[in-house]
């Protein structure tokens, strides 16, 4: 049986808890042994590497160091958010190829007592993990209600497959794992063009015009697909897809009604779990539409409190200025 | 047992040293007087009686200087500290001989290449220097007056490959009267430039200037063509090399076909044509390349053929007037005794599905700049018909994207040269035929050979748009209005410092040159060295860019890196002319660097037995001992190491000579001065 | 006869905009090898930037910038609070310039420099880390409060139902989590900062 | 030499003619620096690296040995130097036998392109043999250059107390 | 080689560090040491018979014609007879394998002499309660009394005093020593002459496997085994079954015994003529030899040897060119 470190990472407790509980119920079934790492802390997000070198990577690699003490020498860790991930092999892969890091990030750890010997780990995602050691096979094998007609488009976001030093994946672009994996569940898997493309990362929070239209080209290129629903690996990239849809949708006067859910959840739904178990019904966007193409029931849901309702009668209300987001866009079009 | 007790007779040689400043090459960073001054007194008990430096040692006056001592001192060893042996070794033996010394005698250091030229400590470099003078002193005490063996030269040539730089090469030896053999392994020879439409800047047709040359291969009294036929083994050495040659088998009797073509025409198998009409085109299961082919023969395509597959049919056979059709053939092994080798093996395009941002294999209209050389020429599936996938939409708009693959440390660092100009003269055609606006999408112009720049221009008033950057993506992910159904390329218009969303009909991939892909095997096939990226490796850069490391191995064409076609003629012509050049010398000295061994101590243990890749080593039973044939040794050394009882002998390289250099080189080491760096 | 009149000398010397450490300093002061001086100015980056339009420079052009040494325009630059970590520009790089991780240096340059126009990211960073720093942990429904009632105040009934809805569905928690080894990762901060500190001279 | 004083040491390397002769010679046509503690000796391949060469350097005042030769497959005489690789490692596990850190022997590849890679191993390499430390074999056992006599022995520390326990 | 009128020449051997066993391979010869009692006279055997070194330092120099010298140099007393015996002598012949390359006594080189010491006096070869170590020097009331101090490491005759012939093996073999007894005798008569300084002398010019009988064919090595641990083909060459036999690279002149009797030559005739290193060959012959090109299954297939520093240097360690290991010229 598979034995993994797990470090599952901030979002895991609280934002993208489907994706925990999810994770935790279909792991089981495909083998999947996971032993969390013992007092873990916060990676970083993006957040901290920009405010200085050494602090951030000191931070990530106290991670690093508490993985490599419980797991007695050499083994992989396995992290399910993209963050994460990345800054965790990031760290790993930087402190080798420039040693000095390595030495300054050691200096600081020795301050908790703590060191860590670049290389000696291995750092992987939850993906990753999922199609090449637990393989498909496997993972076909316990489905047992396939998600037929379900049209899903596979959405990775960019950190999982980039930069991908190691080279783990088919592609950095267009990757193949995702889409391999929800053709096991017998989904109907959409060729989506954007699917290692951004979601905004931090943007909704800092620049949030920035992040509207990625998410909106996101959405709408997935909607011209036909999509059901999107199936996607990253908890940053559910939080701004499904939290952010309807704030999207107001600034650019579009009605987008695009689920966003965890790839593990719809392995759930596959390996014929209770949706309440594997967290549907917590997404904003319901996913009520998508379960019942595949014949279930959605979970009772708590719907967010719907946007005020427009006036019916009387003059039209003022739109919101439509114009925003396609007039910047026109920005780049210099081209006629 | 060693013996050490007493000291090795006295050195009875007579040595002189010379230190060159090389202008300030060496003795900017080496005290070359004080390298002089001590090799006199230091190494007067090693046998040095004079020591000099000079400002040129490799100028005529520094030559004349040792040659002066030699006579004038009875100098019987001459030790030249300078720059690499590999530039300026055969200068002073030749110096060496002309005062009536034997050229082997003379030893060269490198202080320039290996000292002055890689450190900046003048004192830590003088005393490395002294160290090189002192190793070589003590290695020429025990050189050897030794003589070249020199070996006939065969006047027949092998060209591999049948490209333009090939045919070249084969047409300048067959005309100066030496017979040549062409091989080349797939139907026809012609090469990729056979393929093309025009050719730039001048864009005359290819095929009309490339067939004529090709048919004179084909009829030539002094060419003996063998294509569809590969080499499978090369031994011997320089003047007398003896090729393994596999001529496929082509299921048709050369001797009867008359290419009338008729087989092809009933032929009932289609196959998708990757090679010459790169994916584009079909041709049959039986089939000649191309009209034009030389030879004219077809051949067999047993993977495909319906015979081979299913058992019946022959329809070939069937209909062939002359009964040439055999399906019973074999190939064929020949053995050819040649004195010179041309590699001309070409190049492999580089595979556009790796950049997976450009959507090759994914997007239809994505083409690469082969396959556009399909779609534009005459002879092509489309007759010369700029189109899209689909077989017939003029496209509107066209975006070409330079630098595929090239100059891009995730593919290959190298410019492939010739995609830049291909670009414009694709540029210029697909404004000729179809009107459409084109796009050229660069990091830089690269056009600097004759009459190119000019081209540029033509191709700029012809209204072609530039785009300076490197593009990012080409996607038909819609994000605004009017780019539905199209294929955007994305870009930023680094001149503009915008980026740049562009819709187009059609993208077309200038795909870099890269090495063939079994270039290594190539290589180690003809004992020749290869870059770690695959181009075979010349003699020197600059001044040797035709032969290789290997004697009697010349290279010619894209084997040895991109170039453009007037390059690989050139190129061509040039290794011809060695290769005359080595025929008319009719024998040749060969580097009297040779293993022997030495029978009464050889107890015919047969650890050597196998060690040797040149096959010079055969064991006599009888007599139980073990020989090497001189002639076939090619000096490397690794049986005299092996021999666990020293019974094999090393002329140039023994044991003494190493193991005395590596005292002296450490003499600093061990004496009384203090130990240095 | 002509006679040249002289020219007044200028009031003050115009100052040189090139600072040719600038480039190294980026170098050191990024994670891994940068490769910055590799730059051919392709602009691959700047078309695979998928924020790029709102960017003041794309990060060709920033790129240019640092190595014609014009310190305060670059640390200006809004391109690497625009940044969205996406890694598109670094994997098609074909110089294989660490482009995200020298825009993380910017950042990180232009806090110290107190050279970033736009207070938002630079406190949205600040906010994340003094969280991170207090708890061990991210807290987002302490962050998001905190950082819009500073900077989008307007934003916040917006934000409402979505903020709503995160927290009815278990999605957000209003307590903080911390870690256990809260005092080791602070002892390990204090001496990354102090490490920081001196490799900077 | 001073305590104080960092260690210069002194290595021999064996070059292939064919490929890291010329790479040291690209080396230097390219102008790319390493330290000066390397001294070249050139053999027309390294299959004829004979380990009395290594014995004989290291014996002779030499910290260290490189040894260079052309990459796996490239071999100008075809497989050589897959035959020095191998003795390669049984030097190395000999030299451990006599109590010497197999890491002052080393093997490199670098074909005739790789001056810089040539230059950068051999700094490496350098570093190596400088935190290893002086071997100093040559002086401490007697040697002396060109069959000299040798000098006379001390008698070992006789009494119990410098004997270890 | 001059004897002086009427009397018959002096012969000597003497024993330093070694075992005793080249006196006994004397004796092995025979009736034929009654030709060296009727062409010699024996002046100095310590073995044979009672003589004193204040004899031999009595004698004129040059006045014995043929020294037999076997054993290393191990300590001042060695060193001190070997250069006493090289100015009374002139021939002196490194006799056996530790006059000439060091042999099993040779082996200690690769320690410390300080532990040799220690093993020799405080471990379980020698019950000694009180730690007590030998001294060099003691005084009684009698006065001063000393014993040889030891060196560092073990040194070969020829690193200590001129030798004039080598005659190897471990010991000699009878009949090389007879041979050697009859040239003498030969020249002696005016019927031969002596080879050249410094010559190896009772030994063949090739090595073992030119008296070796074995079959033997081009060799590729996948293992190496202890020949306990494989059922060995009695014709075939040792080393092509995997048995690591030092045969190529050592001397002929024992009629390859240990091979026809069916163990592999462990070496102690040493290097053949003009070998500098005997190890070295061996290391460059069987690992030319190694049927891999993979870094890691040469690694595997050199497991077989488990110790190569022995294995090569057995008889050799203090003849060879590092003549000692790190530890003990380290430690000197």
């Amino acid at each position: 049986m598979a034995k993994y470190l797990f470090y599952p990472g901030c979002s895991m407790e609280s934002s993208a808890k489907a994706y925990s509980d999810s994770l935790m119920a279909v792991a089981g079934p495909i083998g999947l042994e996971l032993e969390e790492v013992e007092d873990w802390n916060c990676c970083g997000a993006t957040e901290y590497l920009g405010i200085s070198l050494t602090p951030a990577y000191a931070l990530i690699s106290r991670n690093l160091a508490l993985a490599s003490k419980q797991a007695n020498g050499n083994r992989t860790v396995v992290a399910p958010c993209s963050a994460c991930y990345l800054n965790l092999a990031k760290a790993d892969y930087y402190m080798q190829e420039q040693p000095k890091l390595g030495v300054m990030v050691n200096e600081a750890l020795k301050a908790g007592g703590l060191s860590y010997k670049p290389g000696t780990l291995s750092i992987r995602h939850l993906l990753d993990v999922m199609v090449y050691d637990i393989g498909l096979d496997t993972i076909k094998s316990k489905v047992v209600r396939p998600l037929t007609g379900l049209r899903v488009a596979p959405y990775l976001g960019c950190m999982v497959p980039r930069p991908d030093y190691e080279n783990r994946w088919s592609d950095h672009e267009y990757p193949i794992e995702l889409d391999l994996l929800l053709n096991a569940l017998g989904a109907e898997v959409i060729d989506f063009p954007l699917k290692t493309h951004c979601c905004g990362g931090h943007m909704p929070h800092i620049g949030p015009d920035t992040a509207f239209e990625l998410i909106r080209r996101l959405i709408s290129s997935a909607a011209t697909y036909e999509t059901d629903i999107m199936a996607t690996l990253c908890p940053m990239c559910q939080m701004n897809l499904d939290a952010y849809q309807g704030e999207t949708n107001r600034h650019f006067g579009t009605n987008y009604h695009m689920p966003v859910v965890f790839f593990t959840q719809l392995m759930g739904l596959a390996f014929g779990l209770d949706p309440k178990d594997i967290g549907f019904g917590s997404e904003l966007v319901s996913a009520r539409k998508a379960l019942n193409k595949v014949g279930l029931e959605a979970p009772e849901l708590v719907e967010a409190a719907p946007a005020r309702p427009r006036k019916a009668e009387g003059l039209p209300m003022p739109r919101p200025l439509p114009t925003r987001g396609p007039q910047r866009a026109k920005k780049d079009e210099v081209a006629k | 047992m060693t013996k050490h007790n007493g000291s090795k007779p006295e050195v009875q040689e007579r040595i002189g040293v010379y230190v060159c400043h090389c202008g300030t090459n060496i003795a900017g960073t080496v005290d070359v007087v004080q390298v002089a001054e001590w090799a006199a007194s230091r190494l007067k008990t090693r046998g040095v009686v004079i020591a000099r430096d000079y400002k040129f040692m490799c100028s005529s006056l520094g030559q004349e200087l040792i040659e002066k001592d030699i006579k004038e001192l009875g100098l019987t060893r001459v030790v030249v500290a300078a720059c690499s042996p590999h530039l300026h070794e055969k200068t002073f033996r030749t110096a060496c001989a002309r005062a009536g010394l034997n050229p082997f005698l003379c030893e060269m250091v490198s202080i320039r290449e290996q000292v002055s030229w890689v450190h900046t400590d003048k004192e830590a470099a003088t005393i490395k220097s002294q160290a090189a003078v002192s190793g070589g002193v003590e290695r020429v005490i025990h050189h050897e007056a030794l003589e070249p063996l020199t070996v006939p030269i065969n006047p027949a040539t092998l060209v591999v490959g049948g490209g333009i730089a090939g045919i070249q090469a084969t047409l300048e030896i067959a005309d100066a009267g030496h017979h040549v053999y062409m091989v080349e392994r797939e139907p026809s020879i012609g090469g990729h430039m056979a393929q093309f439409d025009k050719t730039f800047p001048t864009l005359d047709c290819a095929a009309c200037i490339l067939t004529p040359k090709m048919v004179d291969v084909g009829g030539h009294p002094n060419v003996t063509l063998m294509t569809w036929s590969e080499v499978e083994k090369v031994e011997g050495y320089v003047g007398n090399f003896s090729v393994t040659v596999r001529k496929k088998a082509r299921h048709v009797k050369t001797e009867d076909c008359t290419g009338c073509g008729i087989c092809q025409e009933k032929c009932p198998k289609k196959v998708i044509d990757e090679i010459y009409e790169a994916g584009l085109g079909y041709r049959k299961a039986i089939y000649t390349p191309f009209p034009q082919a030389v030879p004219r023969f077809p051949v067999m395509d047993v993977d495909n053929c319906i015979y081979f597959e299913k058992g019946t049919c022959k329809a070939c056979e069937k209909f062939c007037p002359t009964n040439a059709i055999n399906f019973d053939q074999q190939d064929e092994i020949v053995t050819l005794e040649v004195g010179n080798i041309i590699l001309a093996t070409g190049y492999d395009i580089f595979d556009a599905r790796r950049v997976s941002n450009y959507g090759y294999g994914r997007l239809a209209n994505v083409f690469t700049s082969l396959e556009m050389e399909r779609l534009t020429n005459a002879a092509g599936p489309t007759n010369g018909n700029i189109v899209l996938r689909d077989g017939k939409t003029v496209p509107e708009a066209v975006g070409i994207i330079h630098c595929v693959g090239s100059r891009d440390r995730n593919f290959n660092n190298h410019c492939s040269v010739i995609c830049c100009m291909q670009s414009l003269k694709f540029a210029h055609m697909v404004h000729e035929r179809t009107g459409a606006i084109v796009y050229n999408f660069y990091i830089d112009m690269r056009t600097p050979f004759k009459d190119y720049d000019e081209f540029y221009q033509r191709v700029m008033e012809e209204g072609t748009l530039f785009v300076r950057g490197k593009v990012a993506e080409v996607t038909d992910a819609t994000r605004l209005p009017g780019e539905e159904g199209k294929l955007i390329i994305q870009v930023e218009d680094t001149l503009a410092g915008k980026q740049r969303r562009i819709p187009v009909d059609m993208v077309v991939l200038s795909v870099g040159l890269q090495p063939r892909q079994d270039s290594n095997e190539t290589a180690k096939l003809f004992g020749i060295s290869c870059s770690a990226n695959g181009w075979f490796i010349e003699k020197h850069p600059k001044l040797d860019p035709v032969a290789t490391m290997t004697e009697g191995i010349y290279i010619a064409g894209c084997a040895q890196g991109p170039k453009d076609i007037p390059a690989s003629v050139s190129q061509g012509a040039a290794a011809a002319a060695r290769v005359l050049g080595k025929i008319e010398q009719k024998e040749m000295a060969l580097e009297p660097v040779r293993a022997s061994v030495i029978e009464e101590k050889c107890s015919g243990c047969r650890i050597c037995n196998d060690l040797c890749p040149f096959n010079a080593i055969t064991f006599h039973e009888d007599r139980m001992v073990t020989e090497i044939n001189a002639a076939l040794c090619q000096g490397c050394g690794t049986c005299v190491a092996a021999c666990p009882a020293g019974a094999i002998y090393g002329t140039g390289f023994n044991n003494e000579q190493v193991l005395a250099q590596i005292e002296g080189l450490l003499l600093l080491n061990v004496g009384d001065e203090p130990v240095p760096a | 006869m002509v006679t040249l009149q002289a020219l007044d000398p200028p009031k003050a010397v115009p100052k040189l905009i090139e600072d040719l450490t600038l480039l190294d300093e980026v170098s050191a002061r990024t994670a891994g090898v940068s490769r910055l001086e590799m730059c051919i100015q392709c602009g691959t980056c700047g078309g695979s930037c998928p924020s790029s339009a709102d960017m003041d420079h794309t990060p060709r052009m920033l790129f240019a910038m640092l190595r014609a040494g014009m310190r305060e325009d670059s640390l200006k630059s809004n391109t690497p609070w625009i940044c969205v970590s996406c890694y598109h520009c670094v994997v098609r790089c074909p110089q294989n310039v660490h482009i995200a991780d020298v825009m993380y240096t910017l950042k990180g340059m232009a806090i110290e420099a107190k050279l970033f126009r736009d207070s938002t990211a630079p406190d949205f960073s600040q906010t994340f880390v003094d969280m991170v720093e207090e708890y061990g942990r991210g807290f987002e429904f302490g962050l998001a409060t905190r950082h819009y009632l500073k900077h989008f105040p307007l934003r916040l009934p917006s934000m409402a139902p979505m903020g709503l809805g995160l927290l009815s569905k278990k999605r957000m928690t209003i307590t903080p989590k911390r870690i256990k080894g809260i005092k080791q990762l602070k002892a390990i901060l204090k001496r990354a900062k102090e490490v920081e500190g001196d490799s900077h001279g | 030499m001073n305590n104080n004083e960092i260690f210069e040491p002194t290595i021999i390397g064996f070059t292939c003619n064919w490929c890291s002769y010329r790479a040291a010679d690209l080396a230097g046509t390219a102008r790319i620096k390493y330290p000066p503690n390397i001294r070249l000796i050139r053999l027309m391949c390294s299959g004829r690296l004979d380990p009395t060469f290594v014995f004989k350097a290291l014996a002779s005042g030499a910290d260290g040995v490189m040894i260079t030769g052309c990459h796996p497959g490239e071999c100008h005489y075809l497989e050589q130097n897959y035959k020095a690789l191998r003795r390669f490692h049984l030097i190395r596990r000999t030299l451990k036998g006599f109590g010497v850190e197999p890491g002052r022997v080393k093997l490199v590849w670098a074909s005739a392109a790789e001056g810089a890679k040539f230059a950068s191993e051999t700094a490496v390499f350098i570093e190596e043999i400088r935190a290893l430390g002086p071997l100093h074999w040559g002086k401490s056992n007697g040697y002396t250059p060109f069959g000299g006599k040798p000098p006379e022995f001390e008698p070992a520390p006789e009494s119990p107390e410098e004997v270890p326990a | 080689m001059t004897a002086p009128n009427g009397k018959k020449p002096k012969f000597a051997m003497y024993w330093a560090a070694s075992c005793g066993g080249c006196e006994i391979a004397v004796l092995n010869i025979h009736e034929k040491i009654l030709d060296v009692d009727a062409n010699f006279e024996v002046v100095f055997w310590p073995v044979a018979m009672d003589a004193k070194y204040k004899d031999v330092e009595a004698m004129e120099d040059g006045s014995i014609l043929l020294t037999l010298f076997n054993g290393g140099i191990r300590n001042d007393e060695n060193e001190h007879i070997a250069r006493l015996l090289r100015r009374k002598s002139q021939i002196l012949v490194a006799f056996g394998s530790c006059a000439c390359e060091g042999c099993i006594p040779g082996l200690a080189n690769f320690s410390p002499a300080g532990e040799i010491v220690h093993t020799a006096f405080n471990t379980v070869s020698t019950d000694n309660p009180h730690q007590i170590y030998p001294r060099t020097s003691f005084d009684v009331p009698e006065g001063e009394i000393t014993i040889p101090k030891i060196y560092p490491t073990l040194r070969t005759l020829d690193q200590v005093v001129d030798v004039d012939y080598y005659m190897p093996g471990c010991p000699p073999e009878s009949h090389q020593i007879a041979a050697v007894i009859d040239l003498v005798i030969q020249v002696l008569q005016g019927k031969a002459e002596l080879p050249p300084k410094g010559a190896t002398i009772g030994a063949g010019d090739s090595t073992v496997c030119d008296e070796c009988t074995r079959k033997r064919n081009v060799k590729t090595i996948k293992s190496f085994h202890r020949i306990y641990d494989l059922d060995i083909d009695p014709e075939l060459c040792l080393l092509e079954q995997g048995i690591p036999c030092n045969g190529p690279a050592t001397r002929s002149g024992c009629n390859a015994r240990c091979v026809s009797a069916g163990a592999q030559c462990i070496g102690c005739y040493g290097p053949a003529e003009g070998v500098v290193d005997y190890g070295a060959r061996l290391i460059a012959a069987f690992a030319s030899v190694i049927d891999s090109n993979d870094p890691e299954e040469i690694e595997a297939i050199l497991d077989g040897i488990p110790d190569p520093a022995g294995q090569f240097y057995r008889f050799n360690l203090a003849g060879s060119l590092l003549k000692a290991a790190k530890p003990a010229w380290e430690k000197a």
